[in-house]
């Protein structure tokens, strides 16, 4: 690993020369703020040789315009304020060097996740804080320094989480390229939604027909590592060196198991199977479907009545022939070292039980439509006959009711789930091929017939006599005695009510994102949108990429869609990984620290506080040696630095400084100057920004990429300069991107929380707050908290405030 | 040795070990369980050889104890079986000789005498263990112990041993001593169809209503053995008929011991053999046993040749004690001489069966036993 | 439900005589003759060609309650005894079923040689770390620091690990269980009655009315949940690792090995040299 | 996977569920507790009575949640419970 060498400061050509764009992102900025006014103001400020504003500033034409101009303008510096660095600096950073001016010199302010879409309906207070946006990002702009990047290897091995078709595919791409692949589902099979349902629109293909030799495929490639009922539970690193440990749970039964299934016939233990939704029963020794990968049996501790070690009954074990059940496996955990990870968690379907007024799981004959696709599934609890719950007898008047859990503010989700309206239109012709003279009614919002060969698919479906009804059912009741149901409610083309009769009513239930998505975000460190899906980096240009480097998307974890989407995205997602892999290197951001030996003092407090071990102190020669491709660019060093021998590029203490002044230089007693790490916090307030969330105008965000890199110097600074209050946010305890970096953080604040208090400060003033990238409500709850606070503050405690930390004001 | 897997037969000129263990083959022995130990091991080492040649077994154990535990099962498990030792692994098989007369197991254990006590002169003559034969193990019971005086009786008392283990259930002990062992003598051996062979009684009721300690009018309980079917229990501790423990009723007890003890003495004018030389006139009378004898009857021989009236009584079965026979002769001479090879043991059965003629006790110990002057000396005495 | 006294369905393999044995209350003698005779029942065993042999002590007594041809012998002397027995007709079964003490102790050098000599006996071992026929001494599987009736200061001696002991000596099946894993250790018992050679099981069997009494164990209940704590099964692990401490009980099978008997060996040879012998004749 | 569960099986009644017959031989129990305590199911409960032996046997609580893994009868060391399938079931029903 090569060593840093020392910093031998670049002497700059000639004075800054500042270009600032400001962008109106169509009316997403400019509907709340007078971009005009920022432009204007920002060509007063220092060192800045041209402003001005555009609708689209990331458009070709906008960054055609920033290269013209810096060859024009001899620009040396520049500034975009628009939406979040997270989205669009790598744009910015290409056109800059495209232009030939080093990619480091540009620098960003988040006017539209910050501001415009926080501060809806204040464009004046939304005026003022972008130009304190912009402000800051010239003051550091000025200070910008080129930078080269470092390369790190790329382990050429990949992870990919959950074995749906998605995942399926993308771990076949992978492993077909040659990549060594690591495939994780937390069911005892691969398979999910897919090999769940009965037939594929628009072709009518039996679906497990055709998935299952992929599921098998991946059983048997040599390439891919199977690890079935087992759960991501830990990752470290990053791009291109992810370490990975996987909770591999228990099978109780081992390799040798040959699913003769001869266990499950003498196991006493009868349970609804999961995989049926509950309508075909099995063992607690079971496989959940005849076409399951792994074949390998397994069981359910929770219902077998071994427990504790007793083996209470042993029936299962004594038909086993192979010998194959162990009542102690415990759980393992694997390590993987991969190089790049692909997210294909999949999606859970709308549970209607929360919508009263269809009865769900009260009427028996009121079913959804993925207990429909197990019901006419011939491997299903009926065999494929369409039997309905009551009475088991098969059902002549069948209704479908559409957008359940979908595009409702009141109901459920406000999105449209993509496959509901084709997932019924095929269902009803299904019943029509078995049952033809069955009437069916199909109660719709729009039928959204928009793929290839839908439409067709949809003609089809009305020529063989399916009744589409315009208007969703307002309820349905059930007739005590036979157990029918009536549907009442609008025609909205007629305008008319209806009140129909059917035998049995299916409920085109919605996708929701998956209930542990959560988790799996705060293990990768992901963004995801209002509605749970996983955040793409750019929703056009990077669809299936994570603004995670090395992470990537396929299936409905990233959104709702169809098979045949699904297998697309994984394809993408594998391709997009595969060429990150076959470079075998990646170049990381020229974050790394900046040492000064003449100051240095050979403390070791860096060596200390650094996750990575990439200091190492030479006693001899009183100085550091950083290691720069172990280094993962926190900055903790250079913030726990009592000398200032160290620093962190592009994120220097000058330039830190510099922002503060620039915030603090006016009004500083109304503001809260923030500061956010990349990963959490500062994407968690882009996520209240996406979100909407509104929340007072009187904070400055101020990034790090962790806030481990928050020396005390700058918060000290902050009051230094008279401000109201500080915020010091980064992730939560244990989810720190960089290991347990921001335990140093929680160290300094509550240093100065007890030097607050013995002068007499009030500790109010100064905020920790842990947000996860998921927390935007959170992070704008603290913000509307904070408000009181700042409001509070008495002149007389910014005095106080100023004395007491005046000796921050001393730059060394 | 010429004719494998025949019986040996006709005149062969072997030493008294051998002969032992060829009586054994020829009694019907077909397992064979011991321990290396002087000067018994020649049995053992010949067995090793001859066993295999007739489907029997021979295994070496770890010890005594487990040698004669092992006979004992071979005895349960349907085979005539026995042992060989001499003085110390004797002490150890007490304790299972007292196993096998509490659950009747027919076997035989041959004990070589050599000097005691413990380890003592493992290359020299003794007769130091008769009365451990008799009292050895803890608790009453009943033995039968044998004493052969020549390598010709080494087989013929061997053979006999079997015949009495296998009729009266109970472990029989052939007490030859070093010299008997390791003297070579010219042994005739009768055809195979000659040599009687007797065998354990069997149950001839169903077997429900077994009860394998359930004894005959002779006082023995027919005898089934492990894999005949009958599920039968037999245990070292205190039983009834069914072998069931009865380890608290005095009754059981009373029953079981006096039966143990009965069937042996109740029996003893069937089991008792003496050779009586010259005793129709005699004043004096040399009782002996084992090697002893022959220098007894040398002495005898030559005090008649010097005028003296005097006659020999060989005892063969040391136990049961033969009391009738020399209380008989008792009466009717003028005082007994009795030599043995130890301080004197079985002299005090003589004396008590003598009543009040007067028994001249001569004790031998160690290298040389008795000559026949040394004896001629003492009948000289006691005229 | 229903109230009965109708027959239990082992009841065929028991002497009905001898019911209900001598057991305390919660003794764990009692499972281990009733995995004993499942097993028996499992496999359908020829009773007839099966003998059962005891030693001296509390389980001694097991042969006395099999419905077999059955032996108890002196104290420590079963093995020997039993050896007796298969070398005279190998056909039997025979199965010893004897304590620690008597197996280990008095009985310790009969052991390590059958062992040795791989004699075709199946052993089974109720292991309840004293002398409980006699009120509770210690002896050779008492545990350190373990109160008994002749260690009232704590037991000072290191105990045999039994596995151990029977892997080295040679046994070609050895496992341990505790008298919880009853189908654990049916299972075992089965396997090593349908195996060739010396098998070795131990059964750690709960003595509550004398061992437990004097370590703070007074019910049957306290020390099977010693057991349920304090076991894990790790199968074909290295028996020499297996030590019992109160906080561990390793269990599980830690040898299974094929290796031809003593008696067939034995049985071969005789065979040879008389096929020999016969062509000598000739 | 997380869809709440609403409808009973279809094929519940498919296959069919033995019904347990508990025997207890009272008066051979000693009172361990070992069937009471390891019962999967909890079956049992210590009784009032005293039986031959002056402890209190077992009683059986609810025999329909006897699912017939019959460890009782295994871990009993005194043989005095067994469980058996109860035969009459169908005739009862018909």
């Amino acid at each position: 690993m090569a060593e840093k060498k020392e910093y031998e400061p670049k002497p700059i050509a000639e004075e800054p020369r500042i270009g600032v764009y400001v962008c109106h992102c169509g009316l997403n900025i400019a509907g709340s703020v007078d971009c005009g006014e920022v432009s204007k103001f920002a060509a007063t400020l220092p060192h800045v040789v041209l402003a001005q504003d555009n609708r689209y500033t990331c458009s070709d034409q906008g960054q055609e315009g920033i290269k013209k101009d810096i060859k024009e303008h001899k620009l040396n510096r520049v500034v975009v304020a628009s939406c979040s660095p997270r989205l669009h600096e790598p744009t910015f950073r290409k056109a800059c060097e495209d232009a030939g001016l080093n990619k480091y010199l540009f620098e960003m302010a988040n006017i539209r996740e910050h501001c415009s879409w926080v501060h809806l309906y204040d464009r004046q207070a939304a005026t003022e804080k972008a130009k304190d946006l912009v402000k800051m990002a010239v003051a550091k702009a000025a200070l910008l320094e080129p930078a080269e990047e470092a390369e790190v290897p790329i382990t050429r091995r990949a992870l990919v989480i959950g074995g749906g078709v998605a995942g399926i595919q993308a771990a076949l791409d992978l492993a077909d390229t040659g990549y060594q692949v690591y495939l994780v589902e937390k069911e005892p099979s691969i398979g999910g939604m897919m090999a769940r349902i009965d037939k594929t629109f628009p072709t009518m293909d039996c679906s497990i027909c055709i998935l299952a030799p992929k599921m098998s495929d991946v059983g048997h490639h040599q390439g891919i590592e199977l690890l079935t009922n087992s759960e991501v539970s830990e990752v470290k690193g990053y791009i291109g060196n992810f370490s990975i440990k996987v909770l591999r749970k228990p099978r109780y039964v081992t390799k040798d198991c040959s699913a003769c299934g001869e266990c499950a016939k003498v196991c006493p233990i009868v349970a609804p199977n999961e995989f049926d939704v509950g309508l075909a029963i099995r063992h607690a020794i079971y496989s959940p479907f005849a076409q399951a990968v792994p074949a390998t049996y397994i069981i359910d501790m929770n219902l077998c009545l071994n427990k504790e070690g007793v083996v209470a009954c042993d029936k299962c074990m004594k038909a086993c022939e192979r010998k194959a059940i162990q009542y102690e496996m415990k759980p393992e955990t694997a390590e993987l070292e991969v190089g790049t990870i692909i997210v294909a968690t999949g999606a859970d379907v709308f549970d209607p039980s929360v919508l009263p007024n269809y009865g769900y799981g009260k009427l028996p004959n009121v079913i959804t439509s993925l207990e429909f696709e197990r019901l006419i599934n011939a491997g299903g609890p009926s065999h494929g006959h369409l039997l309905r719950p009551s009475d088991m007898q098969i059902p002549k008047r069948v209704a479908f009711v559409q957008c359940v859990g979908s595009r409702s503010d009141r109901q459920g989700r406000l999105y449209c789930s993509n496959v509901c309206c084709m997932n019924t239109i095929k269902d009803s012709l299904l019943i029509k091929e078995h049952w033809p003279d069955t009437e069916i009614y199909v109660f719709y919002v729009d039928i959204r017939a928009y793929g290839k060969g839908f439409e067709d698919l949809y003609k089809r479906a009305r020529k063989a006599g399916v009744k589409f009804i315009r208007g969703l059912p307002s309820e349905i009741r059930e007739d005590k005695r036979t157990h029918n149901l009536w549907l009442t409610g609008e025609n909205t083309l007629q305008s008319e009510l209806y009140r129909i009769n059917v035998d049995m009513a299916i409920l085109s239930v919605g996708l929701e994102s998956r209930k542990d998505s959560e988790m799996i975000q705060r293990l990768l460190t992901l963004s995801r949108n209002q509605d749970g899906f996983f955040l793409e980096a750019h929703p056009k240009l990077r669809p299936v990429d994570a603004a995670t480097g090395g992470i990537f998307f396929a299936g409905c974890a990233e959104g709702p869609k169809d098979i045949k989407d699904s297998v697309t995205q994984a394809s993408a997602a594998a391709a997009r990984a595969g060429i990150l892999m076959a470079k075998g290197k990646v170049t990381v951001e020229a974050i790394t620290p900046i040492a000064f030996p003449d100051k240095c003092k050979a403390c070791g407090l860096c060596v200390k506080v650094c996750p990575y071990n990439a200091i190492t102190l030479d006693k001899a020669n009183k100085r550091i040696n950083v290691v720069e491709a172990a280094c993962g660019g926190c900055g903790t060093c250079a913030a726990e630095c009592p000398f200032g021998a160290l620093t962190q590029s592009h994120f220097t203490d000058e330039q830190i400084i510099s922002q503060i002044d620039a915030v603090t230089e006016h009004d500083a007693d109304k503001k809260i100057i923030a500061f956010c790490c990349n990963w959490c916090s500062y994407a968690g307030a882009d996520l209240a920004g996406v979100s909407r969330m509104q929340y007072p105008p009187n904070i400055r965000i101020i990034r790090t990429m962790c806030s481990g890199r928050v020396a005390q110097k700058f918060v000290e600074r902050a009051f230094a300069r008279g401000a109201a209050a500080v915020m010091v946010t980064g992730c939560h305890l244990g989810d720190c991107h960089y290991i347990n970096a921001n335990y140093q953080t929680q160290k300094r604040v509550e240093k100065l929380w007890k030097k607050m208090e013995e002068n007499g400060l009030r500790r109010e003033r100064l905020q920790l707050l842990w947000a996860s990238a998921a927390e935007g409500e959170r992070f704008a709850n603290k913000v509307r908290e904070m408000k009181p606070v700042v409001e509070s503050v008495t002149p007389e405690e910014i005095e106080k405030a100023k004395k007491v930390f005046e000796k921050a004001l001393r730059v060394d | 040795m010429s004719g494998k897997r025949a019986l040996l037969t006709g005149a062969h000129f072997l030493n008294g070990d051998v002969a032992c263990a060829e009586g054994a083959i020829a009694a019907g022995c077909r397992f064979f369980a011991g321990y290396p130990i002087t000067p018994a091991t020649e049995i053992a080492e010949h067995l090793s050889q001859r066993m295999p040649e007739f489907g029997g077994i021979y295994i070496q154990m770890e010890d005594e104890i487990a040698s004669m535990a092992a006979v004992i099962g071979a005895s349960y498990a349907g085979l005539k079986a026995m042992t060989a030792t001499s003085g110390p692994g004797f002490s150890l098989m007490q304790e299972n000789i007292g196993l096998a007369v509490m659950t009747e197991a027919p076997c035989v254990v041959v004990d070589i005498m050599r000097g005691g006590p413990s380890t003592g002169q493992p290359t020299l003559p003794g007769q130091q263990d008769v009365m451990q034969a008799k009292y050895g193990s803890h608790g009453d019971y009943g033995i039968i112990a044998l004493s052969p005086c020549s390598v010709q009786e080494m087989f013929n008392l061997t053979v006999e041993a079997f015949n009495l283990s296998e009729t009266y259930r109970l472990p029989v002990l052939l007490m030859g001593d070093e010299i008997v062992g390791h003297m070579w003598e010219k042994v005739v051996i009768p055809p195979a169809d000659q040599i009687k062979r007797v065998n354990r009684k069997k149950p001839n009721v169903p077997r429900e209503q077994y009860a394998p300690f359930m004894p005959d009018d002779d006082l023995v309980p027919p005898m089934a053995c492990f894999g005949e079917g009958y599920h039968f229990h037999a245990s070292g501790l205190t039983h009834d008929e069914n072998g069931y423990p009865r380890t608290s009723s005095s009754a059981a007890q009373t029953k079981l011991v006096r039966r143990l003890c009965e069937k042996i003495n109740g029996n003893a004018d069937k089991i008792v053999k003496v050779e009586q030389v010259m005793l129709d006139d005699a004043d004096i009378v040399v009782v002996a046993y084992g090697i002893v004898a022959r220098a007894a009857l040398s002495a005898v021989r030559k005090a008649r040749a010097a005028g003296i009236k005097a006659g020999l009584l060989r005892l063969i079965t040391l136990w049961p004690f033969p009391e009738k026979q020399v209380a008989t002769i008792a009466k009717n001479v003028k005082g007994i001489v009795m030599p043995e090879m130890n301080c004197g043991q079985l002299v005090r059965e003589v004396e008590r069966a003598a009543k009040q003629t007067p028994v001249a006790f001569l004790s031998k110990l160690g290298e040389d036993p008795h000559t026949p002057m040394e004896i001629l000396e003492v009948i000289r005495r006691s005229c | 439900m229903v109230e009965t006294v109708v027959q239990h369905p082992f009841w065929k393999y028991l002497r009905s005589a001898m019911i209900p044995h001598i057991w305390c209350p919660g003794c764990g003698n009692g499972i281990v003759l009733n995995c004993f005779v499942h097993a028996l029942d499992e496999l359908q065993t020829d009773l007839d060609k099966l003998v059962v042999v005891s030693g001296i002590g509390c389980i001694g007594r097991t042969a006395g309650y099999t419905n077999t041809d059955s032996f108890h012998t002196t104290h420590g002397r079963a093995l020997a005894f039993a050896s007796g027995v298969k070398l005279a007709n190998p056909d039997l079964e025979v199965v010893v079923v004897s304590g620690d003490g008597d197996l280990f102790a008095i009985g310790g050098n009969h052991f390590i040689h059958a062992a040795r000599r791989n004699m075709g006996i199946k052993v089974i071992c109720a292991n309840n770390f004293n002398y409980g026929m006699t009120g509770g001494q210690q002896g050779p599987t008492t545990p350190l620091e373990s109160l008994t009736t002749t260690s009232p200061y704590g037991n000072i001696e290191h105990p045999f690990n039994l596995v151990h002991l029977a892997a080295a000596s040679g046994a070609v099946y050895v496992a341990r269980w505790t008298a919880l894993h009853v189908r654990r250790l049916t299972q075992s018992i089965k396997k090593a009655l349908q195996k060739e050679g010396f098998c070795f099981i131990e059964v750690i069997t709960p003595c509550p009315e004398i061992f437990g009494r004097y370590n703070k164990m007074r019910s049957g209940l306290e020390m099977m949940d010693w057991f349920k704590r304090a076991s894990s099964v790790e199968s074909f692990s290295d028996p020499a690792k297996a030590e019992i401490t109160p906080n561990r009980i390793v269990v599980g099978e830690f040898v299974d090995i094929e290796k031809l008997s003593y008696e067939k060996l034995l049985h071969e040879k005789i065979s040879q040299i008389n096929e020999k012998a016969m062509e000598k004749v000739k | 996977m997380p869809e709440r569960i609403k409808h009973a099986p279809l094929d519940g009644k498919t296959i069919r569920q033995p019904k347990a017959e508990i025997h207890l031989i009272k008066d051979q129990c000693k009172g361990c507790g070992y069937c009471i305590e390891f019962c999967p199911k909890k079956v049992f409960e210590e009784s009032n009575e005293i039986n031959a032996r002056g402890v209190r046997p077992p009683k059986i609580i609810d025999e329909s949640k006897c699912l017939l893994c019959s460890f009782c009868t295994a871990v009993c060391p005194d043989f005095a419970i067994y469980v058996v399938e109860r035969k009459n079931e169908e005739k009862n029903k018909t």
